[in-house]
């Protein structure tokens, strides 16, 4: 933790607060994320981590609290400029588009970030910066195999991985990440996870992923938040969190 | 939407232009071969197809029916039948066309704002609604627009002041149809047709992607309604009279079905779609009077049931297909 | 007696539910385990509300598969959703209702709400979208054991509830089961299938993995972490 | 298209003074209702005509305005042939009975045959706005596109004067009729058992959770679409005396129907009556002050509510 002391603060959420009548999935949550800090979010069903993360893309409003992005206040700002700006998230239900080709469904977020959405006239074959950088995605993801194959015909697997060739397509510079492994198999839970955390530590991205493999936690990650109703109960390495009684209690007792 | 009933929307390819351009050589040539009447109705054929584009767009890039179109049509129409007709202040084609492109992207521009608050049923009921207001306007502003009568005695038009003859009038009318298709086409093949189907196909995700989705629908029915304002203008001229029919909102319904038709899976559609339509019409109601209404009506209905949105198109291109395969 | 005979259940093209095998005889048995399990994809089978693509699920020695869904509950099949989805606009009265006018319960012994559920009496002629959490959850029960089923499927019956409510809850499942019904449930959580489970069956990727009892389980499970 | 026969605004007395005014304010309101009258019955039950399938079981149908039109030329057929001149209120009631039956089994018929196998809702519209011309078809062949007129039920009920103002009885009657039915219906659906059983799988409800209940979905949607096609017919019926039928009618019904749905909201009788009242009498007031906008104002308030309340003024938010 030390040496993010160096680099400059992304991200800062103060006093986050949202709540849905007696349920307080995020209650008075602080936090802050330099760059290239990569976490790993565990906690039971309905602790509140999906919530967490819809509260800083913008998907839903906070009730209390704010969120900067590099100093500047976002709190308003819709989603769709959030994701410009860097705050990009996937889905925990991969959300893709099936009637296109995974091509397709790349180059439109290289399209999209690249912010030519009125090009109404230009042949997208001719758009070649943008393809070039489609196909060295598509290849870093390793889905040169797939490149021309309609997604709806794909497995989980190869859609978790082209929504998160997506979110990089945006050029982010801090990916949330919603359960990258869920519903997945167990050889492709490591290849997804492995292709993520290369990409992260390539890009020098900040990163939050929610994960409830703990296994795969405690490889992958260097910096582990338990989150339980609404509010972090232990942070810091994995080794050192789940070492600890209390967390191990909550986790095994509450599910996760 | 489910899946299992999901389409696929072609790109536009080398196949795609060269089929174009066979079909732009066709309609060149035929008009020495065939009568006047016949002419006529390939006019008519040609000026639909902009309008169909404009449903076309709407339905396989963002799964929206549009019942709208006669809208712009009714504006092009109606701005030539003054400017041309009542008030004689110009039949000049350069200066109305643009006349009518302008008012029907501002039109479809401040429409878009309403009738795309919501999508789906309440998209085309709005689409519906908007016709009626137009329609019920001009039928009881009397004075300025003949009301029922409609406007006739539409002068011919003229294009860089030489007057145009009927011959004539029909080959404007085929450039400038083929001059939308081919606009079209790349509109349909360009990164904006992509990310509109990213909206109709997953809108969260489009939006965490940074597709600024409002906009991009409002300018999507802005395109259709441009299209229709052009067509607009040459109907008027192709008939020498405006009624207020034009508004009806079974004459925007016409589009649709003129799209279904033809399909939603092939650029095609669109194509085969207006003649379809337009050669049914007149065929039917010539050799069984007052059937056609039924006759459409049912074709259409089965379309749907059997192939949804595949049309006469998708039909053809699965026999294909089928027989490639074997 | 409710026996599941080598279920399985595909949800697209992967299998949710792996040729399952378990039995269920006057006792409450809990399925438990992670996300994506396949706990609730058991019980929405025995339910009838997804399509079961091989297997057999027998009560008392019946298929149930080939009933069609909305026969179920005469057939003896009660179920309790995992989000409580009541007939908002409805009272609660109306609600219990729903189920009680098209099913006979043929040969059943009457199970009494009133005395199970005293919460409800005062609850009766309020619309249910006004009611708490927990207390919907009683009316989803109520719902579910009105024209007394012989089975009983409770899906996460305990998640989001205030500790006490959790307790009553618990109760309610334990006297329900003392009118001789069979119970088969699912929880994400030891602690909660803990509450009121005889039985725990832990599943991992549609599989039962470990069957024993809440403790049993649960020093499985930790020690497990702790190995990694 | 419609011709609304709309009553004119008795001349009233030359303005006698200021005392009198306030007094003929109100007397010039009134008669804006009583005119307004037969248009509210005619927006409330054909919006809820449409309204119902799409609240109970979550489809768009627009086959409703068909049976409409031929609701009215039924009535008028039939009563022309039947009655004649000879006019009597039970004979003209047993009528609309009689085509709500038609209306209701057309309904069931063109559900049976061939809605049922529409997937999705796009597919509804275009299959069903296509049959609509397949309606008007069968009517222009049997009845020409000339409009024919049967007024006797109209003009042999009398009137009466309220208030200073002359109305027609049978405004009273059909808005009467119509709102016994509607009464009817919001019995039928909440106080039987039936009715427990449409709005548990209606989009209030839940769908699969009254199935595992025990509600026969099939049952249901037959019924549900029985009862919307009566109520279509029989606004047809109903509005044929004053407005007579002709050929294209159909277009207005569902329009005025549509527009009464995106105001009042899904699945809202209350809203449904309310808004139809706002619709009728903003139409009567513009047929008098600005007839140009008589047919627009009912999309001018729709286009408000949709930019103020997108999910209608009464309405929630449902996801089908």
């Amino acid at each position: 933790m030390s040496n993010n002391e160096q680099k400059p603060l992304l991200i800062t959420a103060d006093k986050l607060r949202k709540y849905y009548g007696e349920v307080k999935p995020v209650n008075d949550i602080s936090l802050e994320i330099a760059q290239g800090q990569v976490l790993t979010l565990v906690g039971a069903n309905g602790a509140g981590k999906t919530t967490l993360l819809n509260l800083l893309t913008g998907l839903i409003r906070p009730d209390r609290g704010e969120i900067r992005l590099l100093g500047e206040k976002i709190t308003g700002v819709p989603p769709d400029q959030r994701a410009k700006r860097g705050i990009v998230k996937t889905f925990q239900l991969e959300h893709v588009f099936d009637d296109m080709t995974v091509f397709d469904n790349v180059r439109t977020a290289c399209f999209s970030s690249a912010g030519k959405h009125y090009s109404l006239f230009k042949d997208i074959e001719d758009e070649n910066e943008i393809n070039e950088r489609t196909g060295a995605l598509i290849e870093l993801f390793d889905l040169t195999g797939v490149r021309d194959a309609f997604v709806r015909n794909l497995g989980h697997g190869y859609k978790k991985v082209i929504d998160i060739a997506m979110c990089f397509a945006m050029k982010p510079k801090i990916l949330l990440v919603d359960e990258p492994t869920s519903g997945v198999g167990e050889e492709e839970k490591y290849k997804i996870m492995d292709l993520l955390m290369n990409q992260i530590e390539a890009n020098n991205l900040a990163a939050i992923i929610v994960e409830h493999d703990l296994h795969l936690v405690k490889e992958l990650s260097k910096e582990t938040i338990v989150m339980c109703d609404g509010e972090f109960i232990a942070r810091g390495t994995p080794d050192h969190v789940f070492s600890q009684e209390k967390v191990i209690e909550i986790l095994v007792g509450k599910g996760f | 939407m489910n899946t299992a009933l999901s389409m696929t929307v072609p790109s536009v390819g080398r196949r795609t232009w060269i089929t174009t351009l066979i079909f732009t050589a066709i309609v060149v040539v035929l008009p020495f071969f065939i009568s006047g009447y016949q002419r006529t109705l390939l006019q008519k054929g040609l000026l639909w197809i902009p309008s169909v584009f404009g449903v076309y767009i709407l339905y396989s890039l963002l799964r929206q029916v549009h019942f709208g179109q006669s809208i712009f049509i009714g504006l092009g129409s109606y701005i030539t039948a003054f400017m041309a007709g009542k008030y004689s202040v110009t039949n000049e084609l350069m200066i109305l066309l643009p006349l009518a492109l302008v008012v029907s992207i501002v039109v479809a521009y401040v429409l878009g704002i309403f009738i795309m608050k919501r999508t789906g049923f309440y998209f085309a009921v709005m689409g519906i609604a908007v016709t009626m207001v137009f329609w019920s306007l001009v039928y009881k502003a009397r004075t300025i627009t003949g009301g029922s009568d409609g406007i006739s005695h539409i002068k011919n038009p003229s294009l860089f002041t030489v007057p145009l003859s009927d011959m004539g009038l029909y080959y404007f009318c085929l450039i400038v149809s083929v001059g939308i298709i081919v606009l079209m086409l790349r509109v349909l093949n360009s990164s904006f047709s992509l990310q509109l189907r990213a909206i109709a196909g997953d809108l969260e995700k489009a939006e965490s992607i940074g597709i600024p989705v409002k906009r991009m629908q409002r300018l999507a029915f802005t395109i259709a309604g441009a299209n229709a304002g052009i067509t607009g203008v040459l109907l008027a001229f192709s008939y020498n009279y405006v009624s207020p029919s034009v508004f009806e909102w079974g004459y925007g319904a016409n589009f649709v079905q003129s799209a279904i038709i033809g399909g939603v899976t092939s650029f095609a559609g669109p194509v085969v779609g207006a003649f379809g339509f337009i050669n049914l019409e007149f065929f039917i109601s010539t050799w069984f009077a007052n059937l056609w209404e039924i006759i459409i009506g049912l074709t259409i209905a089965i379309i749907v049931v059997t192939v949804g949105e595949k049309g006469v198109t998708g039909i053809v291109q699965t026999l294909f297909s089928k027989i490639r395969c074997k | 007696m409710l026996e599941i005979k080598d279920l399985t259940v595909f949800y697209g093209t992967e299998k949710a539910v792996r040729e399952l095998s378990m039995k269920v005889s006057g006792e409450v048995v809990c399925l438990c385990g992670r996300n994506g399990a396949g706990k609730s994809t058991v019980l929405r089978a025995v339910a009838g509300i997804v399509h079961v693509d091989s297997g057999q699920i027998l009560l008392d020695g019946k298929d149930v598969i080939p009933i069609p869904l909305h026969k179920r509950l005469e057939s003896g099949i009660g179920y309790v959703p995992e989000d409580r989805k009541l007939f908002k606009e409805m009272t609660v009265r109306e609600n219990i209702e729903v189920a009680k006018i098209g099913v006979k319960a043929s040969g059943r012994k009457e199970m009494n709400i009133d005395e199970l559920l005293p919460e409800l009496a005062s609850l009766y002629n309020r619309k249910s979208k006004l009611l708490s959490g927990g207390q919907q959850k009683l009316v989803s029960i109520a719902r579910a054991i009105a024209t007394s089923p012989n089975v009983l499927l409770f899906d996460e019956v305990l998640e989001g509830l205030a500790r006490s409510m959790m307790i009553k809850i618990s109760e309610i499942v334990t006297k329900i089961k003392a009118e001789g019904k069979d119970i088969l449930c699912a929880e994400s959580s030891l602690d909660k299938a803990g509450m009121y489970a005889d039985r725990i069956i832990w599943l991992e990727k549609g599989q039962i993995v470990a069957t024993g009892s809440p403790a049993e389980i649960k020093k499985q499970i930790s020690d497990s972490i702790r190995a990694r | 298209m419609a011709q609304t026969i709309i009553n004119v605004v008795p001349e009233g007395t030359p303005p006698v003074g200021h005392i009198f005014e306030s007094q003929q304010m109100l007397s010039t309101f009134l008669s804006y209702i009583f005119n307004a009258l037969p248009m509210v019955s005619y927006i409330i039950m054909l919006s809820f005509s449409l309204n119902f399938i799409l609240y109970i079981s979550g489809r768009v149908s627009l086959t409703f305005a068909g049976i409409y039109l031929v609701g009215a030329y039924v009535t008028v057929s039939v009563g022309t042939y039947f009655l004649g001149q000879n006019f009597s209120l039970l004979s003209f009631i047993a009528i609309l009975l009689a085509v709500g039956l038609l209306g209701a089994a057309i309904s069931i018929v063109v559900y049976a045959t061939f809605e049922r196998f529409l997937k999705t809702d796009v597919h509804r519209m275009i299959a069903t706005s296509s049959l609509l011309m397949v309606f008007s078809g069968i009517i222009k062949i049997q009845w020409g596109t000339t409009p024919v007129t049967y007024s006797a039920p109209f003009l042999k009920m009398g009137i009466s004067e309220v208030l200073g103002n002359i109305v027609p009885n049978y405004y009273f009657f059909m808005f009467g009729f119509s709102l016994i039915l509607m009464l009817a219906l919001a019995y039928f659906l909440f106080r039987t058992a039936w009715g427990l059983r449409f709005r548990a799988t209606s989009l209030d409800g839940d769908r699969t959770m009254a199935q595992v209940c025990g509600v026969n979905q099939n049952i249901v949607t037959a019924i549900t679409f029985a009862i919307s096609g009566m109520l279509a017919a029989i606004a047809g019926g109903l509005y044929a005396p004053i407005a007579g039928a002709s050929y294209g009618i159909e277009g207005n019904a569902l329009l005025l129907a549509a527009l009464t749905i995106i105001v009042g909201g899904v699945g809202s009788i209350g809203g449904a009556v309310l808004t139809a009242f706002i619709i009728g009498i903003a139409r009567v007031i513009t047929a008098v002050e600005m007839p140009l906008f008589e047919l627009a104002i009912p999309f001018i308030i729709a286009s408000a509510v949709l930019v103020v309340r997108p999910y209608g003024i009464w309405g929630k938010e449902f996801k089908h």
